[in-house]
């Protein structure tokens, strides 16, 4: 049955109005799997015969992909025409008893249908510009493997039915983010930032699997279609269950989404290759998390109300905005944009958190294009001068025009001017913030823009102004990496206008009905008009930040410190150490872990081996007690300790010894007369 | 095929043991044919057991009816018989049995330990085959005890024998014994011990089943009715009757903490022991428990479920962290078992029909991956020359092949979705959280959570391990050496264990739907009643 | 019956007198410094036994007694501790240096089965029809009920005989080995 | 006369027996108070029949085997102490000592 | 009045009395180099006596003799083939060994006959008078023949201290035998068990069974009637060795079984607990020491000591009665087959083995498995089956021992845990052998193979043991048949 109707139904009841009709898609929904394994396909292709090809495999995750984006522009399309898909297709893999299906498959609707785009969009682009990244590199089969391998879970976790697919997907994304930002595994530094983004997942994922057991109990069942419905039904089971499933699949959430404190994977996740950077650590895999909100919204919806959202807009406040800061102070450049990114992250999932499912879900999808066009470009620059501090750029429009273009288009977008994309998505977000009551949230989102504005002036000065300070001559990228940058600044500045509130673009309406969740009766809010004096207020903040930069960083100087001059009064030290959350965070393991293991360790050998060999030991010496004190001296050992005088050596038979004989003869008696007594007497 | 359906599983526990006969009368240098004949009795036994898969109804049936079943007399003073069959919980294990096998005497084919004798070692191979795959289709206690005690000699032998000749100081005595030494006869006395008792309360089950009117007896089946039946409910011994079949069995597993005789004999063994160890022989105890001690004392089973899980939880977690402080690769591989086991443990412990499903695919899972883990272990320090982590690293760089597979093994050892390790690991926390109705939930959701934890801690060591071995630059003190990657036999023997791994990962329904009926009908029959009704109202009470 | 009436008895005179020697003799065998002596107290012991069964009126048994251990034994014995050379002097070294323990075991011994004895029997006659167990009784039941025993002690004694021969006997040298051949 | 005045006759025969048995370090010695304490067992037997007076006298049956296999006994005794002797002896002097004896 | 025999019944006593004789003649006339042939003759005597035994199993109704003092049934029957059995082992492991080092021949064999010929007097014996005849000539020859290594001290010490520990308890023994006639009257079994009925309060009693049990004991070396047992296996013959710990323990167990549960059935309430101790001594002490032995020799004493206790477990059971008394003797009995199989089996090994190593030091057999896989393998199969390891023999023997005791009775069950626990520790040292042979490597040299080659008889006895050994442990109705005269017993007592 069809939620969305279900809850359209319900809506009606509430007086809601728009009464969405469900397509399924026709051919491209029904053949929609085949995106779910194609990049699967590349994975195994690339190993077998990657090395072989020209361009080391990357060809086949391109076409791979460019598959892709036909099935996903398609149904994006459709769903935007025909109005909403909704179907879901499975399979069972697995019937465990107790009435409990393990099922694999797809699922259509609009928010899966948006994150296929997304994906397969932002993805071929990075593909393709990967092609001349990677060009020369170290293991490239290797690198395009892993890379479609991230495609393939990706999209089988948005794709995702149920919670187990999701879960499977999500540590695929996981397993193939610890492949790539291990990539150059050489430098076991490169190895640790592998297992530091692999083990603070999986700390979170505890809270994934427990809440997804949790909430897929209570009902019996693991697919979103019934759990969404129970919700909105208020099912008492769920309901039983809501709070501490809801605040465990948060946690895991908060993983991925580098959501404060659980945030300190991402800028070391910077040690793999940019165009990684760009596809998994800024546009997509990092944004699973606000997914996963965003696909169990109702239940957050129905029943956390004020119990869990409230914590869950603080920590999103805290990160968008504590984070953005430490942005001000990284040199490296790929350092600063990933602070962005969990800033960024922060302010969807206040949103998501807060009620604003629309407005989190369409700064997710802004977010992706400016943010993988920021990073294609960071790339860019690092291919040119080599470094990845900014200490070593600066003057760099001149060499690389492409670059520097798009990279402004990106950081505007970002900062949220008037009007590229970033400014729309983050205006919904303060007005659903302010909807929904959390004022105090949105001044610090606004505080938040102020400052996004304000790292990214930073960034773009000392890249791209005043004369370069590094060695060799930097050059443009070559076509096949301007290309995608080019293809990320188009959406970067239009695809804002896909929902500006009360604007229904004719025909397709807008982004708020393609996610198909126009239905109030999830409580969402959306503005009918644009609120201006927020806008205003928005924008303000932003050329605020803008100003200040420029007015900061624009000058040149004879080196890149000297324009990086700006301390934050106060705070600098704190921001360098990063609020000392990493240090914590391996203090902890350090000081936890290794002792811990060591004392099991130790006790496992000297405790339980210890009383294993003990006991074998004792028995052994017991052994030597019987035999030498009682058997070999003859029970006299025992009466009275006199050893055995008589021995067997006399030589005269005068004196014929008889050995041990008599004691033996008077164990012997001994033994009879106890017998006797006891049974006799005792008994 | 009316032959086979009778004597299928006969044919496939003691083809080897004639096979093993056979090669007796092969000349001991004759190494070829040596190999030949040992490859071809493995294969044929489990062409027999992939016959019985093929002729095995699946519909399933109610739990306590076999198929494949022989009952002959035996030993008839004691009316213990011949009485042997199969159901949906021990086909897995057969096949997996005689599947692993195969692989193990490929692995061997150009892989002799010191001192080299191809001859010993096969027969004890083969007899060992005869031991495990008689334990999953026995259904009479003796016959059960027998096979289940035929494993300890050949072990004994491969351990003392082809074992690992270190010296190594053990705590308590004042001399360094030969690892191998102190190894065998450890795993040996432990076993031993645990299944003297274990046969002390078979027998007691033996009387206390006079007692209950109909004639004295060993059979599964007919215990199983009684128990079912609750006709030992008010038995007064009853505790102490399972007390003795959990020491039997939980030495097996091994569970905390009657664990310390397996990372020395896992460590102390030859590779194909190791394997064969891990991939088979642990899961002896846990089917045990599956197969005996649950159905046959139900009640008791309730009473003790909470223990057994508290174990199991100490066992995974405690597992996790030794492996975090040790040197030793293999070691380290070797008290991953522990943890694992803990999971199968803990999905037992549950007494729900997903959590015996748990346990079963786990053990399945375990018996692949670990498996596979040890081979690598071996063929690695096989070139090496060492197995301590400090001295390895940037095999992957060395050798891509083994390296590579050996960071595909360590991930799905930690039960990444989507790998076979997976399933057993999630569904006994999904277990662990309605457990049978009756059973603290209090214990069984701490376990969950704990457990949850102990995933953490065994990604944590496998990659750390594969930091230390796999990844970084080669040690310097390898400069020179050119290591050959995996041969052709290696890889024969891993691949399908690769490729099952990842079937089982994406398609676990291979299993399920062979084990589900069975066990559902188990616990409906044996713990009454589904338990998903039951969990939804605890889980109601319990929120 | 009391002791006066059991004192009263003249057969009981007998016996106490007889008994004492026995238990006199007894003694000394066990603890004579002389190992002839305590052979030759033996055969007091022994002697005095017989008289005993005389008194309980199985007079062939008290001959066989006679026969066997005073003719036969005790002479075997004498030739053992002579041809051994056990000292024919006093001897202090034929004791064990410890006799405490011995002792109080033999004593808890004799208590003991004195006790049960006397709980069991208490104070049971012993019939003494004055007229000796017939000798063919003894014959008829040796020869019929008993003839299994007594064809196999035979062997017992034959096995004891040849046995005893082979292992007191001294070995051939080779060179005896050789001329025995030959002759 | 009563069976008991026997019996702990018996038993004190016994009793003096073991406890030659056990302080004697002479095996001749010994072999007397082996003999003691078979002649003991032989009082009990006879007074028990005179006792009992059973049809087949079969305690004095009894008696007369105990005294048979008594002298078999002895006779093994002394057998082994003779060739006891004679290796002790045999061991410490020459062959000739040996040959003339 | 006159007594019939039944010839046929005494068949086999018979041919062993004339194969005596033979042996005699033989011994006398022939010359020391083909003295060989006494062995063959007492070979083919035991081998012929098994004939008339198989015609009475097979017509197998039972022959009483002399008021039932004299009995052939099935048990008696199933007795005295283990004991030609064991005894024809014992000659083929003898013949070489005797051969090779100018022992007596002809008395040689003649003592083990008529010690053999003991033993099947005692399996009829049904009357105290009998069963002590029987007794004695089953011991008497022994003693001598445990000094046949005359030029041996250690030889003649462990005659001399066999000798004086087996007439003490003789004595003791006869003491108790005297009581029992006191208080019954008559020493035919099924009377005295008429007579004992309801006397199992009276102290007489309760010493005369103690005294008895004691004689016994020493037969069969429990704790703390064992002291002689080490020192006498070290020091007699080999073969004698073997001797002593199968047939004449046997023979032990059998008078044991007849006389308690035949006799004395009505005061299992005095013996069965003075078993169970003994049991328990025997097993634990036994089990203990032979950890710290280094000669095989004695080790396999000790293990025969701690056998023994195995063997008494069942008994403790008895004081239950009904089926699980019967149940009880088929145990026993089954052991004693079981473990004369295998024990004789590890003698044949420790004779082979020593003839190769030339020690009997456990250390001095390092690697030999190496050099001689076969006499490896025979080492592990037999010492794994005193271990009682599936699929060997040894297995069932315990399996049964531990059915007979499983029966819910605190007491027995905490035998069956002494039990348990000990067979786990009795593994150790079983295992020290097996290490030494199989996983240490070679550190003395061994004889070259043409002499230390074992002889073919003894191969012949090896194959048999072997065979018997994996039979049983495979398929163990094959034993199981025992049992049938363990009813007899326990119904027919």
């Amino acid at each position: 049955m069809n939620w969305i109707n279900h809850l359209a139904i319900l809506a009606a009841e509430e007086g809601g109005h728009v009464e969405i009709t469900a397509g399924d898609g026709g051919f491209w929904g029904d053949t929609a799997w085949i995106m779910l394994v194609t990049p699967f396909i590349a994975f195994l292709a690339i190993l077998a015969v990657g090395k072989r090809l020209k361009h080391h495999g990357g060809e086949i995750a391109v076409a791979a992909l460019a598959i892709n984006l036909v099935w996903a522009t398609a149904l994006f399309v459709l769903n935007m025409t025909e109005g909403v898909l909704d179907t879901t297709n499975t399979i069972e893999i697995a019937n465990i008893g107790s009435g409990i299906v393990f099922e694999l498959g797809w699922m259509l609707d609009g928010l899966s249908i948006m994150m296929y785009f997304l994906v397969n969009f932002v993805g071929l682009l990075v593909f393709i510009y990967a092609l001349g990244y990677m060009h020369g590199d170290v293991r490239v089969h290797w690198f395009f493997a892993a890379f479609s391998l991230f495609a393939g879970a990706m999209l089988v976790l948005v794709g995702a039915p149920n919670l187990i697919q999701l879960i499977i997907g999500w540590e695929g994304v996981g397993l193939a983010s610890y492949f790539l930002i291990g990539f150059y595994w050489e430098d076991i530094a490169n190895v640790k930032a592998g297992n530091k983004a692999f083990m603070t997942n999986k700390v979170a994922d505890v809270g994934l699997i427990l809440g997804a057991i949790l909430v897929g109990i209570s009902i019996g069942h693991f697919d979103f279609r019934h759990l969404n419905e129970a919700a909105v039904a208020q099912d008492p089971a769920l309901a039983a269950v809501a709070v501490a499933g809801g605040a465990l699949l948060f946690f895991g959430a908060m993983g991925k989404s580098a959501q404060f404190p659980l945030h300190i994977w991402l800028p070391d996740a910077m040690a793999g290759p940019t165009p990684v950077s760009a596809l998994m650590h800024a546009a997509t895999m990092v944004t699973a998390g606000v997914f996963l909100m965003a696909r169990m919204f109702p239940l957050y919806q129905n029943f956390l109300e004020d119990s869990v959202r409230p914590w869950m807009v603080a920590i999103g406040a805290i990160t968008l905005f504590a984070i953005g800061l430490l942005a001000l102070v990284a040199d490296d450049i790929k350092k600063v944009l990933a602070y962005s990114t969990v800033s960024q992250l922060g302010y969807m999932m206040t949103a998501v958190a807060a009620g604003g499912y629309t407005a989190g879900l369409f700064h997710l999808f802004t977010h992706a294009f400016f943010k993988a066009l920021l990073f294609l470009g960071a790339g860019s620059v690092i291919h040119a001068v080599h470094s990845n501090n900014m200490s070593d750029m600066g003057g760099l429009r001149k060499f690389m025009p492409k670059t520097f273009w798009t990279f402004v288009i990106g950081s505007a977008a970002l900062a949220g001017i008037f009007p590229l994309s970033g400014f729309w998505s983050k205006d919904e977000i303060l007005a659903t913030l302010n909807y929904e009551g959390y004022v105090l949230v949105m001044w610090i989102a606004i505080a938040g823009a102020f400052v996004t504005a304000f790292y990214m002036t930073r960034t773009v000065a000392l890249t791209f102004f005043g004369t370069y300070k590094g060695h060799g001559h930097p050059h443009e990228s070559p076509r096949i990496m301007t290309a995608p940058l080019i293809g990320l600044a188009i959406p970067s500045v239009l695809f804002g206008l896909v929902n500006i509130p009360g604007v229904e673009i004719p025909g397709v309406s807008n982004f708020t009905t393609w996610l198909g969740v126009s239905v109030v009766g999830l409580g969402d809010h959306h503005a009918e008009s644009i609120d201006i004096t927020l806008a205003i207020i928005g924008s303000v903040a932003a050329i605020l930040g803008l100003v200040a930069g420029w007015m900061i960083w624009g000058k040149d100087r004879d080196t890149q410190q000297e324009r990086d001059w700006f301390r934050l009064p106060g705070l600098y030290p704190l921001l360098r150490r990063k609020y000392y959350v990493d240090d914590v965070a391996d203090g902890l393991v350090g000081v936890t872990m290794g002792p811990m293991a060591q004392f099991v360790n130790w006790t496992n050998t000297y405790v339980f081996d210890g009383i294993v060999n003990a006991v074998g030991g004792a028995t052994k010496w017991l052994g030597g007690v019987v035999y030498n004190g009682l058997d070999q001296r003859g029970v006299d050992g025992v009466f009275n300790g006199l050893s055995a005088a008589a021995d067997s050596a006399g030589s005269s038979l005068r004196k014929m010894q008889t050995g041990k004989v008599q004691q033996y003869a008077s164990g012997f008696v001994a033994g009879v007369l106890i017998l006797v007594v006891l049974f006799v007497f005792v008994i | 095929m009316e032959w086979f359906e009778t004597w299928g599983l006969t044919v496939t526990v003691f083809l080897p043991v004639l096979g093993a006969l056979l090669l007796g009368f092969i000349k001991k240098d004759n190494e070829d044919a040596l190999k030949r004949t040992a490859l071809a009795i493995t294969v044929l036994a489990f062409i027999a057991s992939t016959v019985v898969v093929a002729n095995f109804d699946f519909g399933g049936g109610t739990y306590n009816t076999y198929q494949f079943e022989v009952n002959e007399t035996w030993i008839g003073a004691i009316n213990a018989n011949y009485h042997v069959g199969i159901d949906g919980i021990s086909l897995p294990l057969l096949v997996l049995s005689t599947f692993v096998m195969v692989l193990a005497v490929i692995y061997s084919w150009n892989h002799w330990e010191e001192p080299k004798n191809p001859k010993a070692f096969l027969i004890l191979m083969l007899i060992l085959a005869t031991g495990m795959n008689g334990t999953f289709v026995a259904l009479d206690l003796v016959l059960f005890f027998i096979f289940f005690e035929i494993v300890l000699l050949p072990m004994y032998f491969m351990i003392g024998i082809w074992g690992d000749k270190s010296l190594r100081q053990v705590p308590g005595f004042s001399k360094p014994f030969e690892t191998r030494l102190y190894a065998s006869i450890k795993f040996f006395l432990f076993t031993l011990f645990g299944s003297a008792f274990m046969l002390l309360g078979f027998l007691a089950l033996y009387f206390e089943s006079g007692n209950l009117g109909d004639e004295r007896t060993f059979d599964i089946t007919q215990l199983t009715e009684l128990g079912a039946s609750g006709a030992f409910a008010g038995w007064s011994v009853a505790g102490w009757v399972f007390a003795a079949m959990f020491l039997g069995f939980a030495v097996k597993v091994p569970m905390f903490p009657l664990h310390t005789w397996l990372p020395d004999a896992h460590t102390a063994a030859p590779t194909v022991g190791s394997v064969l160890l891990a991939a088979i022989l642990l899961k002896l105890g846990s089917y045990g428990f599956i197969r005996i001690s649950l159905p046959i004392l139900p009640e008791e089973a309730q009473v003790w479920a909470p223990w057994i899980a508290i174990l199991a939880v100490i066992g995974i977690i405690y597992g996790s962290l030794a492996c975090l402080a040790q040197t030793d690769m293999k070691r380290l591989i070797a008290f991953s078992s522990v943890g694992h086991m803990g999971f199968v443990m803990l999905g037992i412990a549950t007494l729900t029909d997903i959590g015996i499903n748990a346990a079963v695919i786990g053990m399945v899972a375990h018996g692949l991956i670990t498996g596979l883990l040890f081979f690598l272990a071996g063929s690695m320090s096989h070139r090496y020359h060492t197995r301590e982590m400090a001295r390895l690293g940037g095999n992957i760089k060395l050798m891509p092949v083994i390296g590579g597979i050996l960071a595909f093994t360590a991930m799905a050892s930690l039960g990444l979705p989507g790998l076979a390790g997976f399933w057993g690991e999630f569904m006994s926390l999904v277990a662990a959280y309605n457990p049978l109705e009756g059973l603290s939930l209090g214990v069984f959701r701490t376990g969950m959570v704990l457990g949850a934890i102990g995933t953490v801690l065994t990604a944590g060591y496998m990659l750390w391990m594969l930091q230390r071995v796999n990844l970084g630059e080669p040690n310097p003190e390898w400069e020179g050496h050119d290591f050959h990657d995996a041969d052709k036999f290696e890889l024969t023997a891993w691949v399908p264990l690769i490729i099952l791994i990842v079937v089982i990962g994406f398609y676990p329904k291979v299993i399920f739907d062979t084990t589900t009926d069975a066990v559902t009908s188990m616990v409906d029959m044996v713990f009454g009643g589904d338990s998903t009704t039951a969990s939804i109202s605890t889980t109601v009470k319990g929120g | 019956m009391s002791v006066t009436d059991w004192i009263s008895e003249p057969v009981n005179w007998a016996f106490l007198a007889i008994g004492l020697a026995v238990l006199f003799c007894g003694f000394r065998v066990v603890t004579a410094k002389n190992v002839v002596h305590a052979a030759l107290y033996l055969v007091g012991a022994l002697a005095g036994t017989a008289g005993l069964f005389l008194l309980l009126s199985a007079e062939f048994v008290a001959w066989v007694l006679v026969l066997v251990y005073i003719g036969a034994v005790i002479v075997l014995f004498l030739f053992g501790i002579m041809i051994t050379r056990a000292p024919t002097g006093l001897d202090e070294g034929l004791d064990g240096d410890r006799k405490l323990w011995p002792a109080m075991l033999s004593i808890a011994l004799f208590v003991v089965m004195a006790w049960t004895s006397i709980e069991a029997f208490g104070s049971n006659e012993v019939v003494t029809t004055g007229s000796p167990t017939s000798t063919d009784l003894l014959g008829e039941s040796l020869l019929g009920r008993f003839v299994i025993p007594f064809e196999v002690v035979s062997f017992v004694l034959l096995a004891a005989l040849i046995g005893g021969i082979t292992i007191a006997r001294r070995d051939l040298t080779p060179a005896e080995e050789e001329e025995r051949a030959s002759v | 006369m009563i069976v008991n005045q026997f019996l702990i006759l018996a038993a004190a025969l016994f009793s003096l027996g073991v406890y030659g048995l056990l302080i004697r370090r002479n095996i001749v010695l010994i072999l007397l108070s082996v003999e003691l304490m078979l002649n003991a067992v032989n009082i009990n037997l006879i007074a028990f029949e005179s006792m009992l007076n059973t049809p087949q006298a079969i305690g004095q049956v009894f008696s007369i085997f105990v005294i048979t296999v008594a002298a078999a006994e002895v006779g093994i005794g002394l057998a082994i102490v003779l060739m006891i002797f004679r290796n002790r002896r045999s061991a410490n002097v020459d062959d000739l000592d040996l040959m003339r004896y | 009045m006159g007594f019939e025999i039944d010839y046929l019944a005494l068949a086999p006593e018979l041919v062993i009395v004339v194969t005596m004789i033979v042996v005699l003649a033989l011994d006398l006339t022939l010359r020391r180099d083909n003295k060989y042939w006494t062995a063959t003759t007492a070979v083919a005597g035991t081998a012929l006596a098994l004939i008339p035994l198989g015609i009475l199993a097979i017509n197998g109704e039972v022959v009483s003799m002399f008021d039932g003092s004299y009995v052939v049934d099935e048990f008696a029957l199933v007795l005295k083939g283990l004991f030609l059995v064991s005894g024809y082992i014992v000659f083929l492991m003898s013949h070489h060994y005797i051969e090779s080092d100018r022992y007596y021949q002809g008395e040689y064999y003649f003592l083990l006959l008529a010690s053999i010929l003991g033993s099947l007097v005692m399996a009829s014996s049904r009357d105290l008078i009998v069963l002590f005849i029987g007794l004695e000539l089953v011991t008497g020859p022994l003693f001598l023949l445990a000094g046949w290594r005359k030029g041996d001290a250690k030889s003649n010490e462990a005659s001399m201290k066999y000798f004086i520990l087996g007439v003490l308890s003789t004595a003791i023994l006869l003491y108790g035998m005297s009581l029992i006639f006191g208080l019954t009257g008559e020493v035919q079994f099924t009377a005295i068990a008429e007579a004992t009925a309801d006397m199992s309060t009276e102290p007489a009693l309760i010493v005369a069974i103690l005294f008895m049990i004691v004689g016994f004991g020493f037969k069969i070396s429990a704790v703390p009637f064992h002291f002689w047992a080490p020192d006498t296996y070290e020091g007699a013959p080999t073969p004698i060795t073997a001797y002593l710990s199968v047939n004449s323990k046997a023979a032990g167990f059998v008078a044991m079984l007849i006389v308690m549960y035949m006799a004395l059935p009505g005061a299992s309430d005095i013996w069965a607990p003075a078993l169970w101790l003994l049991a328990a001594l025997s097993m634990t002490i036994g089990n203990l020491s032979a950890l710290r032995q280094t000669n095989i020799v004695r080790l396999l004493a000790y293990s025969s000591i701690a056998q023994a206790g195995f063997m008494l477990v069942p008994f403790a059971a008895a004081a239950v009665s009904g089926a699980d008394l019967e149940q009880a003797f088929g145990a026993t009995l089954i052991y004693l087959v079981i473990y004369a199989v295998m024990n004789l089996g590890a003698f044949a090994v420790v004779i082979a083995g020593a003839r190769k190593t030339g020690t009997g030091e456990i250390a001095g057999w390092a690697g030999l498995a190496k050099v001689d896989s076969i006499m490896g393998v025979l080492t592990a199969v037999f010492f794994f089956s005193l271990a009682g390891i599936p699929p060997l023999a040894g297995w069932f023997a315990k399996f049964e021992m531990f059915r007979s005791v499983m029966i819910a009775d605190p007491a027995t069950i905490a035998l069956a845990v002494i039990a348990a626990i000990n067979a786990v520790i009795a593994f150790y040292y079983y295992a020290k052998v097996i290490k030494a042979v199989w996983l240490d490597d070679p550190t003395g040299e061994f004889t070259d193979e043409a002499e230390a080659e074992p002889a073919g008889s003894l191969k012949l006895a090896l194959a048999v043991a072997v065979a018997l050994t994996i039979a049983i442990g495979i398929y163990p109705s094959i034993a199981a048949f025992v049992r049938d005269a363990a009813q007899v017993l326990a119904t027919g007592g």
